[in-house]
């Protein structure tokens, strides 16, 4: 899918090494300085600049107006942002821990997501909400969670999560571009991440990304789990197999075209998440791949989830969370010639 | 303004009584002639809307309809205290003030009739699309009142609710919102002791709903719910308020829901026929009728040509729901996002399929 | 997975005909009977029987301490029943629609999922929540949702739904009987539908049952689906086919042990839900069949589901609800010897 | 009780100001001596908890600590109040409070070192889970209390929660149930000015928070939160009520969170130290002492042997902390139900797997 991303840049373009983080926060500033209708709001983005410096700076510089505190009431950001977009403004808002955006569910199921639906498009939900997901911080619980499954569900919502500082630039842009609501989940773990960002790179929504290409067997993969995904072909690169990654990146509408091509070009393939397996966006990845590849394929589909579990404590999360040697055992199940349940296939 | 200030009355806000009688008040005028007029025919109009409604619900024109026969001077004062350019957040129950607002009856019946979710732009009579997940819709008020605040519109919001709805978690965060960012929301609660069967002694132990008003530092008033003439003038200070930047209220009106709560509801399992005659005493067109008549405001000319209007409205609705709906199957597919992703294309190219080899065999079944 | 019902049955055991909402008023009525611990609230569900009727009579039956109206709050609702269940109750909790179960999503996934495991099972979760769902009756907006996917994917909670009343009776008393959390999904279109309940029948908890037994294709239902798959297997039968059908039931955890053995025999398998398809229980069936049954599969895993979208309004949704003519052309399409594709492969 | 007895007064209820000097007050008297000793003994004991805490923090032996270091003089009354069948609902700034129940420091810290997501059993001192999802834990305790009323206890339940939990829905459905069913809990918000970063002023435009009492038909009053003596009064007076059929109330306290929201909170963004210093004037501790020492309650050695009590403690919580944990990955799957299903069990199979490999190749990874 193409969506036009129609934003005129105005403010000069950057490019540069950057971390996650300030991506993201880069993306805030410039949409608030090119749309007067861009407004973030949540908790402790204000003065503070979020618990993860996210908006730092931003109310400081467009003032209390364009970057501000809400009371503490998740269901109360959700539900004014779109009192706010049926008035014309682009609400950008923060959840500031993934367990802590559920309060706002009801308004997001019942109404960010349908009321486009509901009122034959006359009014469109151009809200971005934006969430800091997922584990690897060493956070207690409550604060590790990754809940992409009960948005990616949700019909009417687009869901993207980025894996490199340029993904999150443009994505972000798109996002608050977009005439549609986004759930754009931010992987805490990569918050400090660097990689090289140049402002003027456009990124569609509903477009999965190449990470690596590779010819024997596809990781599919998104946020957090890219970068494990790379280090996984990079070990079986040194061990004789070329492994494809793709960065799934946009878990709502899903990008079938590009991952049916590479995962029929490999014949195999691996889907990497760490959300609980069960009920999944990995679950869908792998059953869509098997579905649509079926005649194509030398093994079945694995996944590499994270348990079905509620998310580990801080002391045991290394074992809870998927690594590159989690999914090199599964690349190395993919009956492969040398395996005799491969070959007998 | 003093804390006090933000109580409640003990007793709710009445200027004309049940038997259409004047009721003097200190702090309230009785509004003008011509509005009350007005005000009458608005009433006139929402009853019969409701029994027209009502009837073609028996007739399976409708789905459901939440009726708000009784509650007409509410419903009527939400429309008329706001300007062309206020807003109104109404509820499944608040049919009449959405057709007050200028809203074709029949595209407010659309939800109700089935044919999609809702039945109106809302920009085109500034009238949000009618609420089902109770009390959601007084954040969104807020949040349309603060774009009109940070634009620097003078734009008022009323938001309607049940007194069953102030029970859940989002009028909380409302009412706590609209006074932290000092908005013009007015928040207008029905009290009509219940919330399908529940009654108000179940909802809250407090003197009164609009005693929570104070908890958010915003004045709240308790008004006569059948009394238009007190519903405009409360309503038309809270507007006038908030208009001028005094911020949002909380006005609470004690009415009466005379029906079930649709008709799929059957009331006799929870309350006494007794309760419901003593409330049809104090029924809202009646004591202004009384009243207008005494006053010489309305003769048996006007009252004709009152009711005529109204049965010119209840045939349009009538004619409008008794033709069959001409639906497209591919909508389903047409508004969920601006941009149709491949994904739903994928999914419509399918349904298009089973469509068409249904009208190749027969009509309705697919095999 | 076997648990067990220890359910001492002290009423005098019934076996009639009866429709589903009776079967269920009955389970609940038979629990309150039997365990002083075990309470029924809600909305409506007290003088007036709840909105469906389901708990008619128990409030007089019991007393106002045994089954009660609450104030209108859901996630109020659930709160309480956390601390209730802390202190020793068995809380059944209904929510009036599936949709207006969202306001309490926080205080399910962040309590009623993980306060065992929070406490190492100091405190556990004896706690039903009944839910209506899905469509077929002419509701409008909110009224026709189908949320399984969100429970579903939440580790903690044990998700079920009866497609029978007698599966009704059984698995709500498994429910109530559970140390652990239980959603409850109960069919509203099937409400009505009768069947045969013998009250001294159990059902196991993370079981799925074979409907209807076959040889050429293994159809996977739940719910209301289950009746379609039913009539799809019969047309089937008069074309020739001998289709067989599971119901699944238990949405959370899965019986895989049973299913695959099942799809294993047939070669051949068809999911039909009736949620949105995407991230969905379905997506997770048919990648789990796909993964396990492999080698064994003469054609791709297929799924008939809702729609992508909103739920449809009353007069569309007949085009929106998969019926037995999908199902049939999914089956159609899996690669049977007549079929030039199939043969290829 | 009449309506206005449900409002709190206008200013915060004191009996030892911040001199140390007694404030005279007509309904609520002074604890007697054996009390405010033991109150003291707690206060020292809670400060030296929470800078103990705070140095483990920095020698990264606890990964956060939200410190109620300013604030002990509310967890102290919190727990002192209640009887030993009552409960506690605390928040995860109450460690404190936890702590003074009985609770074993180490135990409370089970969360915050990240060993698992609570370390004790709730039954044992009657404590719940700290909370973090705010204010949800105020419907457990209501929820909690309607099955002890259910029974026909007579046990009373504390809940906590701070001035920022206020806006939640949460906060306002347990209210409302809890006053709708008349059960003895009492509703506890430490105001301490601050909600990570975000101040009182853009939570609330109320008149105060004790306010919202009377618009669940509650009693609500403020009390000074550095002041023991004046909570243990009004709490106790609260837990009285609760206990003796009274229904549930509202007890503010304005007290003020000396130090950042945790270690990974940088409060110099928002606050200025000047605030912080004039709030170091109102300390709850040093207050204490000179009552105590002026009253004769206190001397030197009763002094040393109380700060030698609390060193004893503190350093417990240290050899406890430092202690290596002693975990098993196993745990992950023990305790999700009560029976492990066949999915898990896999799951499980396919960590030891794992873990067994690990452990044949080195210590730590896997490959
Ligand atoms: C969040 C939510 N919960 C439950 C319902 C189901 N429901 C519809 S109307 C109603 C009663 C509402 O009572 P009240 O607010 O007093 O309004 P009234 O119907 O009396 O106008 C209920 C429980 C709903 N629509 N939304
Ligand atoms: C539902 C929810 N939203 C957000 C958070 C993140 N959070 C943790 S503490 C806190 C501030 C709480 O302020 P307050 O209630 O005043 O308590 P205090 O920390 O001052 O004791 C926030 C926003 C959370 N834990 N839960
Ligand atoms: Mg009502
Ligand atoms: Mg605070």
């Amino acid at each position: 899918m193409t969506m036009a991303n129609d934003i005129e840049i105005e403010t000069p373009h950057v490019v540069g090494t950057m971390t996650m983080a300030a991506a993201i926060n880069r993306a805030l500033a410039d949409a608030i300085a090119e749309d007067p209708d861009v407004v973030v709001f949540g908790e402790d983005v204000g003065a503070l600049g979020g618990v993860f410096r996210i908006t730092d700076g931003l109310a400081e510089r467009f003032g209390e107006d364009r970057c501000f505190d809400t009371p503490l009431a998740e269901s109360g950001i959700m539900g004014t942002a779109v009192g706010m977009a049926m008035n014309g403004m682009r609400p950008v808002v923060e959840m500031q821990f993934d367990a802590f955006a559920l309060p706002a569910f009801e308004q997001v199921v019942s109404h960010v997501a349908k009321m486009g639906n509901r009122t034959r498009g006359a009014v469109r939900m151009p809200i971005v909400i934006r969430i800091p997901f997922g584990g690897g911080i060493g956070g207690v619980e409550h604060h590790c969670d990754s809940s992409e499954a009960y948005y990616a569900h949700t019909p009417g919502l687009t869901v993207v999560s980025p894996s490199t500082p340029q993904d999150a630039y443009s994505l972000l842009r798109a996002a608050i571009a977009s005439p549609d609501p986004v759930v754009f989940l931010e992987p805490k773990k990569l918050y400090w991440s660097k990689g090289e960002v140049d402002t003027s790179v456009t990124a569609d929504l509903g477009t999965a990304r190449i990470a690596r290409e590779g010819t024997d067997v596809t990781v599919l993969a998104y946020s957090a789990m890219v970068p494990v995904a790379l280090e996984a072909a990079e070990i079986a690169a040194s061990e004789g197999r070329s492994v494809q990654v793709i960065d799934v990146r946009s878990l709502s509408p899903f990008d079938d075209a590009t991952v049916t091509a590479a995962v029929r070009s490999t014949g195999r393939a691996v889907v990497v998440a760490e959300a609980p397996g069960y009920v999944s966006v990995a679950s869908e990845i792998q059953a869509r791949v098997f579905e649509r590849c079926f005649e194509y394929l030398e093994a079945p589909v694995r996944r590499v989830t994270g348990f079905d579990t509620p998310f580990a404590p801080p002391k045991l999360e290394h074992w809870y969370l998927p690594d590159a040697d989690r999914v090199l055992d599964a690349i190395d199940s993919l009956h492969w010639d040398d395996d005799a349940e491969g070959a007998a296939r | 303004m003093q804390h006090e200030d933000l109580l409640p009355r003990d007793t709710p806000v009445a200027l004309i009584d049940k038997d259409g009688a004047t009721v003097s008040d200190e702090q309230y005028a009785l509004p003008d002639a011509e509005t009350l007029q007005r005000a009458y025919r608005g009433l006139v109009e929402g009853r019969r809307i409701n029994d027209q409604a009502y009837a073609l619900v028996r007739q399976g024109r409708l789905a459901v309809y939440p009726s708000s026969h009784g509650q007409e001077a509410c419903q009527v004062a939400a429309s008329m205290v706001l300007g062309d350019h206020d807003w109104l957040f109404p509820t499944y129950r608040d049919s009449v003030a959405v057709i007050s607002r200028g809203v074709r009856p029949a595209d407010a019946m659309v939800l109700l009739k089935g044919d999609w979710h809702s039945g109106y732009d809302p920009a085109e009579h500034r009238v949000a699309p009618q609420s089902t997940p109770l009390a959601t819709q007084l954040l969104h008020a807020v949040g349309f009142a603060q774009a009109a605040k940070h634009r620097g519109e003078d734009t008022v919001v009323l938001a309607l609710c049940g007194d069953g709805s102030t029970s859940e978690g989002d009028f909380h965060e409302a009412l706590n919102f609209a006074a932290v960012f000092h908005v013009p929301v007015v928040f207008f609660v029905q009290n009509n002791e219940f919330a399908i069967s529940v009654p108000l002694s179940r909802q809250t132990a407090a003197p009164s709903l609009a005693h929570k008003a104070i908890g958010y530092g915003m004045p709240g008033q308790r008004v006569d719910g059948n009394d238009v003439a007190a519903l405009l003038a409360v309503l038309g200070e809270a507007v006038d308020r908030a208009r001028s930047g005094g911020g949002p209220s909380l006005v609470e009106a004690h009415t009466y829901r005379m029906q079930a709560h649709t008709n799929a509801d059957d009331d006799t399992r929870y309350r006494d026929r007794d309760e419901v005659k003593a409330w049809a005493d104090r029924d809202p067109l009646s004591r202004m009728q009384v009243f207008l008549r005494a006053q010489g405001l309305l003769d048996d000319i006007a009252q004709q040509t009152i009711a005529d209007g109204a049965e010119t409205i209840a045939a349009a609705l009538r004619d409008a729901l008794n033709a069959d709906s001409d639906l497209d199957p591919e909508d389903l597919f047409r508004f969920v996002t601006a941009e149709r992703s491949p994904q739903l294309e994928e999914q419509w190219q399918l349904l298009r399929g089973e469509i068409e080899r249904a009208s190749l065999t027969d009509a309705g079944g697919h095999r």
